[in-house]
């Protein structure tokens, strides 16, 4: 018996975590006004980055330099098209999930010889700690903690927040729209990033991402934005994915039903059944001066 | 007013540059692309253009990217029917599985089983399919028009759930494995009365291309949809309706057309036709439904729509610019090694790029419009 | 008592494109003075106040701060600049951010730290309330707050960065008599604390109440100033609408016919819950009569043509059309009943910039049998041919009805809009605004063309914040304020003074009994 | 704007160098093309299955094949990173689908349409893919492996290559019930489908048949990983997830039948400190043999491997083809007989091994005799349970 709640808590917390990040990131790209549906593709990028970076550079720290740095550069696109250029976010993200997949197959060909899987990468450890487990605690007991702290007890974060609500005001108050912006994508990559780090360190595989960046988005609707409580939801999947390896779960409970079980329960939330979802009020609206 | 034509020609040009450009940056990059993946051998790189040129002259080649063209066409016709309302029905991907799993339940348990009945059947596979669509579509749009809650996210959710969804029928009610066979989870084969003809078959021959080609009725029905389709936003007043919302919603309202059922029914045609998205493989290259099959049309049909700026005729042609990639794709990684994944990454980068390049330019195409109307109506 | 100068604009001019928005302005403002600074809509006040708040950038000029005692040049790059030398906006939106708590608004963009220290903030934001009795509610998200709280909180944002210039942009539009009272007092109380405050308005008696000086802006011009001791309403009003010339556009005399529309005891909501926008308005308009509505704009015209054309639902009473009743219809249905609407925005609900002139030729009838066949299929021949009669008959210059909307001339996308309106069927027209933002040459042919609507035995109703329009065009008049039409007054022989609406549109008696406290001290004609 | 510009290029410049040197130290380099003039007198293509090259599971062991095919008969494998060359006679060439493998049927077609005589789809996914293009190219010759159809509808030119996995499992099941010492194991299945329950029914068949300890209930915990296709075969960290929870549940051997999925079984032995057994391929032969030291130490853990011998199934096909110049369409069972399935003995599990050996070859030779009669099912292996008794 108390293998199985062992089981449970462990699981529960490995598969949280990525989706975890995943959510925490779309909180601040969200939050500043850039939906960003490449959550996917950083998790994938980031994953890759992490092995690759490891297993050629023989250090965990390499692997997370180039883990962090292939999702920071895959939100910087995003920053640039949307940011800058305007351009539909939804697209963006589209695009820079098919570049993900592409880009991460392409390089391990080149890298490791084969296109499907990295080799295994032997450089898991940081000051003789399983990163996996370390990336994945830190998410509850550090990152969470602060991204709240940094959205709602900082400067930065209450800037961060208001060009996501109200870009104009806060453009009238001399924050630049485009700067903020800019910072909640890239602080949001680099969460996420987190995430495909605490994903699978030791292989890199196509296709590893499987989905939790989708599955982070809806977390962070069931967040209601809020980053503890994202964190939270995020948990709730990560739980549903822990039991549905349970023989008495199995027997009783459809595997479809606890897949979708997340997706519906956000629907019901945002029809208004079960408390209230919102959305900052610029969230996906490219901000232009003027009128 | 010879000066006018002229001027409609120059307008036609410019709105051109975007996907000239994109391509343009596009194979720049693919050029460093396969210059890294062959190690730096510049003869196999330009090789590797000669490659994709001849895509584009063999006949078997131009079969594939036609059928490869034609589930995009569908997406991304149903994307831009929604897009020109000015609602981003994202949904479509969810609502092209749902849209084949009931057409595959009338296929399975209610078709005619008399081979000369099959055109019924083909009518009501696509009755049956615009059906799943839309009522895929009807969630989300309920959702907009009572609640005011966005498209997109209802359409993301959406989305997950209609993959599970299938998974669910096709692992449990409909599941076709039979025991002792270890096969991909599918449900039951379709009559033979459903299956859809192959094109080479109903011309007896009279056509250009290998029988192997996978060309079905189905692309009759897609050209179908571009031809209604076109009709329907150039030649209808819900056409005009939906080009009103999406261009000015206060001034839709004023002109006493209701944007919320506008929206709702931009939505529901929209999925309606995401619903016969991958027809194509359903009924006509598999002849059975499993949610396993080709994903991501859905996503594609976006960009195609963007990139073909909602425009029947512009989706068309983007959806042959990707039909054409992917064939070049299989050409490279057939001739050369090179992974097919190097085109994904391509046509992510082209999306990105047009898009980006339509924005600036239609921008500067209304500013000169404007001066120049201005001046030659002397006014100002 | 006022002080020395502290602020100087020189020769400010700001073109946009095809309009010259500010036209060569001198502007100063002294210390612990409160100038007023009113005009028409569209008159440039609000371009001056974003180029002092460096939202803009002029063309041209100069503005000069007191810095250290001194004026100096200075050139703003941004509102960070401007805020960083004391000056502070009230923008007639407010830019608060929903979503944000009150005291996280007050401090957004001037925090007191990268870490927010929320108490010491607050103890100094409780410092502000207690000097400028503006009290509200810290810890609550602002959005819940009343729109006067949230007034108090823009005007607590500006105090928080020290701003010594205050650039109130319409503040009392959006506030109840009570709240303007206490605004006041407030304003006052900024004052004697050594403030200077910019006041921009049109509501002629808060000006009187209120000002140390006045200036008057006219299309783009600031056409005087002067120290409230020789300002008068007549005077500032006369200087607000100018001596345009005038157009001698006969009236054709038309003897009234059956009533064609009928509003009784109309009550609509506004925008903000439970406010009335329109309360208990009943009149009536009967063929070939033209019926002005006058008022200070924002006393609820536009919910009344929302009302009766459909856009908004009303809270009580009665609309009816040759009888009909149409109260709670929607748009598509009034119009079939023979509604024309000439918008007051034309970009917003008039046109579509990008469609072209054949295209916005039918809106609203595009459905009808002779555009399209079943109602469906668009018979572009003669839409074509329909557009090209309006271009025509309403002198719209364009080279063809091919091109888009977006590029005319603003004077053209009204005739077109103008005559689109008049050549469809219809009993009434609502004409909001009819000639805002258009040349002489477009407003005396808009002029014409409404008279011979009226010749035609249409019923018109006029909503105009032109006085002289007004007056010129309307049969009788009605005058707007606070949502009720206080008087009507009869024009059939253009007996009505631009002095006799001012007076009502200003509240006429209404207003003395109301607003006693405030404007007592002042005598109206 | 122009800022934002440079930034991303110097960045992308940065990273892709970055990524290329540290490829290039690692990776040996070689020239592109290294395919000999000449035309092969045989052309062989294959199409793999999602999980791929570098699986060190299945679809490598399809690899080997080739290999031994392009040895044993001088032939080479075109655009093969490893550059295999041993003669002209056979041109080989390897195909991987997409991610999801929703273009199986597309890269057969390739392969059909350009002249490639012999056409392999590795893996039971093929099976309807095979189907359709076997049609469309009547004369090229098919084959698939892992899966058939029944013999109404088997296509002329397909050859279906099968194996009696639950032989090889019944030796490992054997070796696992020798060797435990909680008397508990585990097996972790891929998917829920027919094919992996005759590994999963093997496995637990020879377990009990030499630890009656194990015929108890619960002595042997099973799971699957899922049953989506897409995260099956291709999910180690859930695999080390459902490994770490039967080891921490008191098993102390896990056999997994996961393809790639299995590589986090075997992390999950390297950290609990327990023992694994490999699959398809001999998984701790290729990982003690590996250049990480990551794989080594998980070699450790490995005892065995159910040897599913695709390389032996693939060469067989071939060279078959390339004496006769056709194969017909007929299944080939690769069982113990066959020398299609098996265990795996090396040089680094002998020590391992050696004192159950004899026993194990023991069963093997009684299987083969048919003197036992391995379970394929669940029904029968409530049968051979039954044989059993307590």
């Amino acid at each position: 018996m108390w293998q199985t709640i062992w089981f449970i808590i462990r699981s529960t917390i490995i598969s949280s975590a990525p989706i975890g990040y995943a959510a925490l990131g779309g909180v601040f790209n969200e939050r500043s006004g850039v939906v960003n549906i490449a959550l996917e593709g950083i998790l994938l990028v980031s994953s890759f980055g992490y092995v690759a970076g490891a297993f050629f550079g023989h250090s965990a720290w390499w692997g997370l330099f180039w883990g962090i740095m292939a999702g920071l550069l895959l939100s910087l696109i995003h920053a640039v098209a949307t940011v800058t250029f305007k351009i539909n976010h939804i697209v963006s993200g589209v695009a820079l999930n098919t570049i993900a997949i592409g880009v991460t197959r392409m390089l391990s060909l080149v890298m490791f010889g084969q296109e499907t899987q990295s080799k295994t990468n032997s450089y898991t450890q940081i000051f003789g700690m399983d990163i996996q487990w370390l990336v994945a605690l830190m998410l509850f007991l550090v990152i969470a903690p602060l991204s709240y702290w940094l959205l709602f007890k900082t400067s930065l974060g209450l800037r961060l927040r208001s060009v996501g609500e109200n870009p104009e005001a806060a453009d009238s108050l001399g924050i630049s729209v485009e700067k903020m912006r800019y910072t909640g994508v890239l602080i949001g990559g680099v969460i996420a990033s987190l995430g495909g780090i605490a994903l699978y360190p030791t292989i890199w595989q196509s296709g590893i991402s499987g989905g939790r960046g989708f599955i982070g988005l809806a977390s962070m609707i069931l967040g209601n934005w809020m980053p503890i409580r994202s964190v939270l939801a995020s948990t709730m999947f990560g739980f549903a994915d822990a039991i549905r390896l349970l023989d008495f779960v199995k027997a009783y409970i459809p595997d479809e039903f606890l897949t979708a079980l997340p997706y519906v329960l956000v629907l019901v939330v945002l029809a208004g059944l079960i408390g209230k979802a919102r959305p900052p009020r610029a969230d996906g609206v490219p901000y232009v001066r003027g009128e | 007013m010879p000066k006018k034509k002229t001027n409609n020609i120059k307008y036609f040009l410019l709105s051109l540059v975007a996907p000239v450009v994109g391509i343009l940056i596009s194979a720049i990059l693919l050029f460093f692309l396969i210059l890294l993946i062959r190690k730096g051998s510049i003869s196999d790189t330009i090789h590797a253009f000669y490659i994709m040129g001849q895509t584009l002259t063999s006949t078997q080649d131009l079969g594939y990217i036609i059928a490869r063209a034609e589930p995009l066409v569908i997406s991304g016709i149903a994307a831009a029917i929604a897009f020109r309302a000015g609602v981003f029905n994202i949904g479509t991907e969810g609502q092209y599985y749902i849209g084949g799993l009931v057409a595959s339940i009338y296929a399975i348990y209610f078709s005619f089983k008399s081979p000369s009945l099959h055109w019924l059947n083909v009518i009501f596979v696509v009755i049956f399919a615009m059906l799943g669509g839309a009522l895929w579509a009807l969630i989300p749009a309920i959702l907009k028009v009572k609640k005011g809650v966005h498209e997109v996210i209802t359409t993301i959710m959406m989305n997950q759930i209609a993959y599970t969804t299938a998974k669910y029928f096709v692992n449990g009610p409909l599941s076709g494995v039979k025991g002792g066979e270890s096969l991909e989870p599918k449900t039951m084969n379709f009559p033979a009365a459903v299956d859809f003809h192959r094109l080479y078959d109903i011309f007896h021959g009279h056509f250009p291309f290998p029988k192997y080609i996978p060309l079905y009725e189905s692309l009759f029905i897609a050209a179908i949809i571009v031809f209604v389709a076109y009709i329907i936003i150039f030649y209808t007043n819900w056409g005009f309706e939906i080009e009103m919302l999406g261009t000015n919603p206060n001034a839709t309202k004023y002109s006493g057309v209701p944007p919320k059922v506008v929206v709702f029914n931009a939505m529901l045609w929209s999925g309606a036709i995401a619903g016969l998205i991958n027809i194509q493989e359903i009924f006509g290259i598999k002849g059975y439904y499993t949610h396993h099959m080709t994903s991501g049309l859905g996503f594609d049909g976006i960009a195609v729509a963007l990139i073909g700026y909602n425009n029947p005729i512009g989706v068309v042609l983007a959806a042959f610019l990707f039909g054409f990639l992917r064939t070049a794709g299989y050409n490279l990684q057939f001739e050369l090694g090179i992974p097919n994944s190097t085109m994904d990454l391509i046509t992510g980068f082209i999306i990105i790029v047009m898009v980006i390049a339509s924005v600036a330019m239609n921008r500067y195409i209304s500013k000169l419009r404007r001066k120049e109307v201005l001046s030659e109506a002397g006014d100002r | 008592m006022p002080g020395d100068i502290i602020l100087k604009m020189e020769n400010i001019t700001k073109r946009f494109p095809g309009v010259l928005a500010n036209d060569h302005i001198n502007f100063d403002l002294r210390e612990g003075e409160v100038h007023a600074l009113v005009g028409e809509n569209g008159a440039g006040k609000s371009t001056l106040m974003k180029i002092l708040y460096g939202l803009y950038h002029p063309d041209e000029g100069t503005i000069y701060i007191k810095v250290d005692g001194e004026l100096k040049p200075v050139k703003f790059k941004n509102p960070q600049d401007a805020i960083k030398h004391g000056i502070g906006m009230v923008h007639q939106h407010f830019m608060l951010v929903y979503g944000l708590t009150t005291i996280e608004n007050i401090i957004l963009g001037y925090e007191p730290s990268a870490v927010i220290d929320f108490d010491t903030a607050k103890k100094e934001i409780q410092k502000i309330m207690d000097e400028s009795g503006l009290h509200v509610p810290l810890d609550v998200d602002v959005e819940v707050l009343s729109v006067g709280q949230q007034q108090r909180v823009e005007i607590l944002k500006v105090l928080y960065r020290k701003a010594k210039i205050l650039i109130l942009d319409e503040p009392t539009a959006v506030l109840t008599p009570q709240e303007t009272d206490e605004l006041f007092n407030i304003i006052n109380r900024l004052k004697e604390q050594g403030h200077s405050i910019i006041f921009i308005s049109h509501k002629l008696h808060e000006v009187m109440a209120i000002a140390d000086r006045i200036s008057v802006m006219r299309k783009g011009r600031l056409v005087h100033t002067m120290p409230k001791s020789e300002a008068t309403k007549e005077k500032i009003a006369e200087l607000m609408v100018g001596h345009p010339v005038l157009l001698d556009v006969p009236r054709p005399n038309v003897t009234p016919g059956e009533t064609i529309l009928e509003v009784e005891n109309l009550t609509v909501e506004s925008d903000t819950k439970g406010v009335m926008a329109v309360d208990n308005v009943s009149f009536y308009i009967r063929a070939g009569e033209i019926y002005g509505i006058a008022g200070v704009e924002g006393n609820g015209q536009a919910e009344l043509i929302e009302a009766i054309y459909g856009l908004r639902p009303p809270k009580g009473g009665k609309i009816t059309i040759k009888g009909e009743d149409i109260t709670g219809k929607p748009t598509h249905v009034i119009r079939k009943k023979g509604v024309s609407h000439i918008p007051g925005d034309r970009h917003k609900f008039g046109v579509f910039l990008p469609f072209t002139l054949a295209d916005n030729s039918i809106l609203g009838h595009h459905r009808e049998e002779n555009f399209a066949k079943y109602g469906i299929f668009r018979k572009f021949s003669n839409i074509a041919q329909w557009a090209r009669e309006i271009i025509k008959k309403f002198d719209v210059r364009t080279p063809s009805e091919k091109v888009p909307m977006s590029a005319l001339s603003g004077g053209n996308q009204q005739k077109f809009v103008v005559g689109r309106e008049i050549s469809f069927e219809h009993e009434l027209m609502i004409a909001a605004h009819p000639t805002r933002g258009v040349d002489i040459g477009a407003m005396e042919f808009i002029y014409r063309q409404l008279f011979e609507e009226k010749k035609q035995k249409k019923a018109i109703l006029l909503v105009s914040a032109d006085l002289d329009e007004l007056l010129l065009l309307s049969d009788r008049i009605g005058v707007m304020f606070k949502g009720k039409i206080i008087k009507e007054l009869d024009n059939t022989s253009r007996q009505v003074t631009p002095k006799e609406v001012g007076y009502y549109m200003l509240g006429g008696d209404v207003e003395i009994h109301e607003d006693s406290d405030i404007a007592g001290g002042e005598q109206s004609a | 704007m122009k800022k934002v510009f440079t930034i991303i290029t110097v960045l992308a410049l940065v990273l892709t160098l970055g990524l290329m040197g540290c490829g290039q130290s690692q990776t040996s380099n070689q020239n592109s093309g290294g395919q000999a003039s000449g035309e092969p007198k045989l052309k062989v293509g294959v199409v793999f299955d999602i999980g791929g090259r570098g699986d060190k599971s299945f679809n490598d062991s399809a690899y080997r094949g080739l290999v031994k095919a392009a040895k044993e008969l001088g032939g080479y494998i075109k655009d093969d990173p490893d550059n295999v060359n041993y003669g002209t006679n056979i041109e080989m060439k390897y195909l991987e689908p997409k991610q999801g493998g929703s273009d199986r049927e597309q890269l057969l077609r390739k392969l059909a349409e350009n002249g490639y005589d012999l056409v392999i789809g590795v893996g039971f996914a093929f099976t309807d893919a095979i189907k359709n293009v076997a049609k469309d190219f009547p004369n090229v010759h098919f084959a698939i492996i892992d899966s058939c159809y029944s013999p109404d509808e088997h296509p002329a030119n397909v050859t279906c290559l099968l194996f009696k996995e639950q032989e090889g499992s019944f030796l490992v099941g054997a070796i696992a019930g020798y060797k435990t010492e909680t008397n508990k194991i585990g097996f972790i299945g891929g998917m829920d489908i027919p094919l992996i329950r005759k590994f999963m029914v093997g496995y637990e068949a020879g377990a009990m048949y030499v630890n009656p300890e194990l015929r108890k209930d619960g002595a042997i915990m099973t799971a699957f990983v899922s049953d989506d296709p897409g995260q099956a075969w291709n999910n180690p960290p859930k695999g080390k997830e459902i490994a770490i929870s039967q080891y921490d549940q008191g098993a102390d051997i896990i056999y997994h039948a996961a393809g790639g999925t299995g590589m986090g079984v075997f992390e999950a032995a390297l950290e609990k400190n327990k023992w694994a057994i490999g699959v398809d391929s001999d998984q701790g032969l290729i990982l003690a043999t590996s250049d990480q030291e990551k794989d080594r130490e998980m070699a450790k853990h490995i005892i065995t491997s159910m040897l599913k011998r695709v390389d032996t199934a693939v060469y067989t096909i071939i060279k078959e083809m390339y004496d006769n110049g056709k194969v017909d369409a007929k299944v080939m069972e690769f069982g113990l007989k066959e020398n299609g399935v098996g265990y795996a003995y090396n040089d680094y599990n002998k020590d391992l091994l050696d004192p159950i050996k004899p026993q194990v070859d023991e069963l093997k030779q009684k299987i083969i005799n048919g003197e036992i009669k391995v379970p394929a099912t669940d029904d029968e292996l409530q049968q051979f349970k039954a044989s059993l008794g307590q």
